[in-house]
């Protein structure tokens, strides 16, 4: 049990030793390897024991995810993987809690337990798999999927208007917001090592790409000209700027961001926004959220991350004052409190 | 003090009924702790309006309080009062059903005036009218004599008028030759902030006791002396409450901390506002966003290793079917708690009803059995939220626990249990003879899963709501795995029928007629049996507290009697269940569904319909 | 049925007309008896028929509501409202629709559906009374109950941060927000009748109070000193002034709004904010929303209205557009379309 | 072209399967076509792999399409298959369970080297090995031939390879002696746009008779003659496209527009892409964000005025309990389609399974009955979705259709009706008698409500999940109301007995044993009673549609047999209920819990050890 383990030296650990001996199953191709692959690489650079990883899934192609990793995992039912991962989470505040959603199973069906999740703040690392798409169940339109696109059940074109995960987590208080692609394994590992950092639920939105129900769906972001024109990579303290050359920047234009280029229009280096991923108010951070191709760049990195009370910590604090004040200290105290009488 | 000694009772009914704002609920758990006190055995519940407080003066705002007490055993409230006393029209009214004929009624008069005579929906003054000619009124200004008695205390109108209660409470503690002690030592803990109210609320439970000995409106008080009650240590408890704390008892003996994931509902939200007290017991309580983020949180719990409960009411537990069946694939513990309430739909939120064995029992996709059991008293509510807690650990799958309004709310005295006298749980730990772990393995005899949770090093394994191969626990789609798979889930639900009692038989072992029950209504099954035995008619109850599996004795005892009858609060679904399971016997039926509980009465009369008598 | 009378002079309805013959149940002093009396006072106002207004509710004492008027209602299930309201408004969309819903049960159980409402943009008005408490279920917290507030459930304080229903809906992309308060009936029944009005989902938050509950959780801004210090009238046009001489006002200071005083440190009308609900850009209309006591005062009337398709129109463009272009005009044809084969 | 002129057949089972990118399940559907265009009576299914496509040449990835043929009536796709088409080792293993002993199997050889071999994961050569011994093997390099064919042709080589499933066909059309003439109709308008595709396809089929020819690998080919099948106009139809369909007729003949609110789940999501093609006729589609926003959407349109229809499968079904209640109580139309698949919890989300009877009969909270009814066939959903929306519409309660994962992908021929003659839908109006519209009259033979919907001037009223007062439909929460108002809600669809047909008997009208089914299980349990009477031992066949209520003279027909015996894909839900309803007779079992639908020859063996014979 960890309990005993506390202090005993652990062996470095390796990618391989969170690989499980499932075969994968997703089409080739699927960007879910991607991910597969930078988790797998991520956590031996986390400081925690391999017992204590834990992995909540809900329903959907990203969530068979468990599956390929040889921790603890639980693949539960659609949508309510951040209701399970809290229990969990709530049970045994020392596991280290992932839960691994698609943009339907996070926003569709179980989109009250996201927020839901993100208000109370509770200490887990949420992995949304956004692949625009319904990609199990064969290519249904997703609350992710644009305007307009042309799915299985739209067969004349969607007419609703897409969530932004990164919106609506900062509306319901979310701490804690990055955003990452499925074709750049560097970022994703940095990000995910970062993300079990943060206390309170840490959501990570990743660009990933279905094969076979929406292919390109990120293309203007992940194509060649993409890669360059339409990723600005954030970094806290330092300036947004992107672009081959890092010769594009973003300034401020009275309420709205702008995109400029350095050297034009007598721009220089001082004009552009330096990334503050730490402040509280969440103006800006919703501005660089809501960013995308063509007229701005897809925001990636860690766009927010701001301390607040967990509620994982909160309930521990309120067990240890109640713990304090309380005059039983067992149920047969508690039994022999407050109005008894006795028969003789 | 009068002097007249008291006319002695074996038992007796009182009901307490006024305005929602009236203080009725706590005169009537002060006179049930007085009679507690001296030794009585008694049954109380509580009559609330609908959920949201209807206009003053108004029917729909009444809210009433009965109970029973006794020198015999006391299994229910009763079915009529012998004592009513209505603090308005309006609470006469809708109460005055619930009185026996030849009944008495304490009136307060200052209420009977014309306008909240037509609140109350009278056309005429019933007082004056003649419709209670066969009642026997006692008029009483209270309200107007709690003013006089109260008129040199320092307090404004209303909170002189507040106190009319507690006249009504002495005059009650006169007419029953109860002590007010114990409610003056309440009012001085209640109240010690302020002691204006003290005095007050004294002043005014005198009065009333006074008041009651200067009229003599009835020819003379009563006396019910104490029960024969098993000695020990008591407290009076209401079934919410005992659930509460039967999970209390059951996470410390399983020694693992209670989880309590749980969206408010009526009548079960007590519950949460119970355990949410007892953190430093380490209970978690979660109010969750809804129901079926509780369940799933209950089920993340339980497969990290607390204790997972989940509760709700009718319309809550259709919810969470999809979970359950989860948790049932998964085999992880779960407590499910439904305080049933009349329905279909929203229904009757504030009504009892045995609404829900059918969906206890079949409310999920597929073949997904679990285990199901009911309580039958207030108080036994303890002993069965405890045996759900070793059944769900013991054999790693849900348990759905059927509660209901009734005995959720109605409460008695309890008398306490010794905490290490309560059995063992045993957590199903794997034991490593040889055999490498594999989710899937199971204990030989119970069938069941080990409890290996995250945290523990070297065991790391996969689970999920796709159907699970054998043993290993890999995702399976092989049709005789599948099959095989099937069976196991209900052969491990069967099996849980060697580890519960046998089914207790009241009454008569055989012959003409086996009354058959299961939860709430057992008091007054029991009733209804043990006087029907006085008037000479033996007849043999059984009252079924397990559900899935049952006892399996059972069938046995079908078998012993010319007549089978099954009484129920629905429309006959333990009925249907016996006829699948044991398709043999013929059975005949008294379902009653109207959100109230079975009057002793109407359970002999259909008993003496059918055996003639 | 309403299609005969169309061209009928309808007679001049009067709150009268829409007072029903149910006993009202609610608590004495709850502030659901002012909404009540708005809402009969506006509906004359609006120019509609009076059996095409459609009153549904879900369930707590906010949701008894379509009881107590004379016009069609349907009292759902808990949370659901927003989806019955959909199937009802798509069905006819000549109604007009009415969701009347408590905090708990828009933002609890109905989180889901509510964001899905307004990012579809259905045409539905939504009252949301927001008493901070479940009423009808005798006082639990719920999602916009204060952080540390005690209540039956939370004995030692909630650890939960609060839900902002207004910047939850602009997240799920609103397209109308309105915030009014059970005091002040005048702004109420002004709001209901310009809410209807508007093409989209409405949304209204109305600060109600619970006096058995909750009372005077709203009492920083509802109270004396509250009246004038504490409440913003934002109207479209009007610069953003309050204060019992209309003294104060809001100027943007970098990102963030500044309360002002007029006539101190050379503050004059011209710094002060001009309130445009029709921008598009969610940025301001996201600040105001977030403003309350102590440092600002709550913002009032219509803080967002701005256009955008609805869903019941696509819906109809959509029909239009495929009855253009089907071959076949019904079922018979339909089924002897493409492959079928005769047997002789 | 050969001469040897084709051995006649009565009927055949054929299989094809491969990778899931082969096209196999094209290549079964030309076969259908073209068989049903010659006039075979004929019956398919499919045999998809789970959702997710697995890594090529895997068992996980196979695609499998069956279909039999015949000149005499074909009421499923066979048990086991006289001739399989495997594309590759893994096709031959997973599908060779489906071959019978003595069947031919047509094996790709060109696929079987070393590393697809081990893939498939055989350790040895199958086709060496011995282990094909009891089978006829015709080895055939289908995609080396292809590549030959097709070499002048200007196309990359997958595009090339792609196009050896229509070399199997080839081969097949020369096996069973049919023209090519349909498909190479159908290539010519698929790849319209893109005339090297037609010719390489074209080739490619030519190329695979021609080699039939040529290698007379087997001694001749065969003819299966035209069935005797009744004039009319027919085409092709699955299971859910005839729900689709129905429910389009059905909203034309009530002159109700469709209102569909559905969230995507298997096997039910193509009913969902089917309907959403139909705009011009109506229908709105509404892809909600879960099943509760589903069901509840379409009580909504429902409510205004639209046929409110919703559907899922079981986890999701699960999920709408508590709306399905709602809709009970404030009794209003809506149809719950369930196309039921493997569980419980999300089970064997691609397999089929009669996993839901319990939960459409019970899975609500309280008293709440409403409609069950199931189809039997593809083709017939279209008749009971649109009887469904009959009794809905007319009885003003929901109904829950039971469809399956086999019933919902399986197809077969239908003859088209004809508009006119299906029945007509009458809309529950109410009609001003005198009599002052309240919201809870009643039609006094249904005992149905009027479907009174918002838009209509001076009906204006409310209705809600709180208990209705009985006329009225005000909330009530009166004791004998309540009471009233279940066994209305009871009575109500008990009424619905007079207006569903009789049960039909097939077989022996009374005698030795009654074969007992429901759904799905038709096409083996007729197949299996006509076997049998061909044997010489005729047995009757039940097969209910109607399942609550019951058609009323079930009970007496139940009488007339010595013995029951009822049949299910499943652990005896079925069963279960007739316990419950007609429990004076005894009830045998055959239960099946695996995912697949029964093979004719399980029936008739068990109905063998049942007689004795
Ligand atoms: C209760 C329930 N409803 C519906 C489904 C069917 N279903 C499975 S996955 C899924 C959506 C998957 O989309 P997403 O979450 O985006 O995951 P992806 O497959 O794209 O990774 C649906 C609708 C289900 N399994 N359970
Ligand atoms: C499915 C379901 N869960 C729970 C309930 C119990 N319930 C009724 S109203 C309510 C909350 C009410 O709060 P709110 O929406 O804020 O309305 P208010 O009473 O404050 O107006 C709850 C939890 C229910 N009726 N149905
Ligand atoms: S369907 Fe799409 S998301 Fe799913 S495994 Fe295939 S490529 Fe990946
Ligand atoms: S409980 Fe509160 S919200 Fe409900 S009626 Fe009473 S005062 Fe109003
Ligand atoms: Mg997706
Ligand atoms: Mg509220």
């Amino acid at each position: 049990m960890s309990e005993q383990a506390v202090d005993a030296p652990q062996p470095k650990l390796t990618k391989k030793d969170f690989t499980s001996d499932q075969m994968v199953r997703w089409c080739p191709g699927c960007g879910d390897y991607a991910i597969l692959s930078a988790i797998q690489n991520a956590l031996p650079q986390i400081p925690e024991k391999k017992e204590d990883f834990v992995f909540i899934s809900g329903i959907g192609c990203a969530a068979r995810f468990p599956y390929y990793m040889s921790t603890y995992g639980f693949h539960t039912i659609h949508g309510r993987a951040p209701a399970v991962a809290t229990g969990v989470k709530l049970a045994n505040p020392k596991l280290n809690v992932w839960e691994i959603t698609g943009d339907g199973d996070a926003l569709a069906i179980g989109g009250n337990h996201f927020i839901h999740a993100i208000r109370r703040n509770i200490d887990i690392n949420m992995l949304l798999f956004n692949n625009e798409i319904y990609g199990l169940t064969k290519g249904q339109y997703s609350p992710t999927s644009r305007f307009g696109q042309v799915t299985k059940s739209t067969p004349m074109g969607g007419i609703e208007r897409p969530f932004s995960a990164g919106e609506l987590a900062l509306a319901a208080g979310g701490t804690f917001f990055a955003r990452t692609i499925d074709t750049n394994p560097k970022l994703m590992t940095q990000i995910f090592v970062e993300s079990s950092q943060h206390s309170g639920t840490s959501l990570i939105e990743i660009l990933q790409n279905c094969v076979i129900f929406n292919d390109k769906a990120h293309g203007a972001v992940t194509g060649k000209e993409g890669k360059d024109d339409f990723q600005l990579h954030l970094e806290h303290g330092k300036p947004m700027l992107f672009g081959k050359e890092r010769e594009k920047g973003l300034r401020l234009n009275g309420f709205r961001l702008e995109v400029v280029t350095i050297g034009e229009n007598g721009i220089d280096q001082s004009d552009i926004l330096i990334h503050d991923a730490y402040q509280h108010d969440s103006t800006v951070h919703n501005m660089l959220i809501r960013m995308s191709p063509p007229h701005f760049p897809m925001a990636l990195g860690i766009i927010r991350a701001v301390k607040a009370p967990t509620y994982d910590q909160l309930v521990e604090q309120q067990y240890q004052a109640s713990v304090e004040k309380a005059s039983y200290k067992n149920v047969d105290q508690l039994l022999k409190s407050g109005n008894t009488w006795e028969v003789k | 003090m009068s002097k007249t000694s008291p006319v002695e009772l074996d038992k007796v009914v009182i009901r307490f009924a006024g305005d929602s704002g009236d203080g009725m609920q706590l005169t009537g758990s002060q006179f049930t702790y007085t009679s507690a006190m001296l030794g009585n055995d008694l049954a109380t519940f509580p009559d609330f309006p609908a959920e949201i407080r209807a206009p003053q003066g108004t029917v729909e705002g009444v809210s009433g309080f009965q109970v029973q007490i006794g020198k015999v055993d006391i299994y229910t409230p009763g079915d009529r009062a012998d004592v009513l006393i209505a603090m308005n029209p309006a609470a006469l009214r809708s109460n005055i059903d619930w009185v026996r004929k030849g009944g008495n009624i304490i009136i307060d008069t200052d209420y009977f005036e014309d306008r909240n005579i037509k609140k109350a929906g009278y056309e005429t003054n019933p007082l004056e009218d003649g419709s209670l000619d066969d009642y026997k009124i006692i008029e009483a200004p209270i309200t107007s004599l709690t003013k006089t008695a109260l008129k040199d205390i320092d307090l404004d109108n209303k909170s002189i008028v507040r106190c009319k209660n507690m006249f009504a409470l002495g005059m009650m503690y006169w007419l029953f030759d109860r002590s007010r002690n114990e409610t003056v030592k309440f009012l001085e803990s209640k109240f010690r902030k302020y002691p204006v109210l003290i005095e007050a609320n004294k002043k005014a439970l005198d009065a009333g006791f006074n008041y009651a000995i200067t009229i003599r409106a009835i020819a003379s008080n009563y006396k019910i002396p104490p029960a024969k009650i098993e000695p020990g240590l008591y407290r009076h408890i209401s079934g919410n409450q005992a659930t509460a704390w039967g999970l209390l008892a059951a996470a410390e003996k399983v020694g693992k901390k209670l989880f309590y994931g749980s969206y408010p509902i009526t009548p079960a939200s007590d519950i949460l506002h119970e355990l949410s007290k007892y953190k430093n017991l380490g209970v978690i309580t979660l109010q969750a966003e809804d129901e079926i983020a509780a369940v799933c949180s209950a089920i993340g719990a339980s497969y990290a290793g607390q204790l997972g409960v989940t509760a709700s009411a009718g319309p809550g537990i259709a919810l969470k079917g999809e979970a359950i069946g989860l948790a049932i694939m998964a085999e992880i513990p779960l407590i499910v708690i439904d305080v049933q309430r009349g329905g279909p739909s929203t229904g009757l939120p504030t009504k009892t009803e045995q609404a829900d064995l059918n969906l206890a029992l079949y409310g999920r996709n597929s073949d997904s059995p679990c285990i199901v059991i009911a309580p039958s008293t207030p108080a036994n509510c303890f002993q069965y939220i405890f045996e759900a807690a070793r059944l769900t650990v013991e054999h790693m799958t849900p348990v759905i626990f059927l509660s209901d309004g009734y005995l959720a709310n109605g409460s008695e005295p309890w008398k306490l249990p010794n905490i290490n006298d309560l059995p063992p749980i045993q957590v199903q730990q794997f034991k490593e003879n040889g055999q490498e772990y594999q989710p899937y393995l199971r204990d030989p005899d119970k069938k069941s899963r080990y409890w290996v949770i995250p945290g523990m090093a070297g065991y790391e394994h996969r689970i999920g709501g796709l159907e699970k191969q054998d043993v290993t626990g890999n995702v399976s789609y092989d049709p005789e795995n599948h099959q095989k798979m099937i069976d196991i889930r209900a052969d491990k639900v069967k099996t849980v029928a060697n580890f519960i009692p046998e089914q207790k038989i009241i009454g008569a072992k055989s012959g003409e007629l086996l009354l058959v029950g299961w939860g709430s209504t057992f008091g007054s099954m029991l009733s209804a049996v043990k006087e029907l035995e006085k008037e000479g008619h033996p007849i043999g109850l059984v009252h079924i507290n397990y559900l899935n599996p049952l006892p399996k004795n059972l069938e046995a005892i079908l078998g012993d009697y010319k007549q089978i009858l099954v009484g129920e609060l629905n429309s006959g679904q333990l009925v249907g269940y016996l006829r699948q399971i044991y398709p043999q016997y013929k059975y005949q039926q008294l379902n009653k569904v109207q959100g109230l509980p079975f009057t002793i009465t109407e359970i002999k009369d259909k008993i003496k319909s059918i055996l003639n008598i």
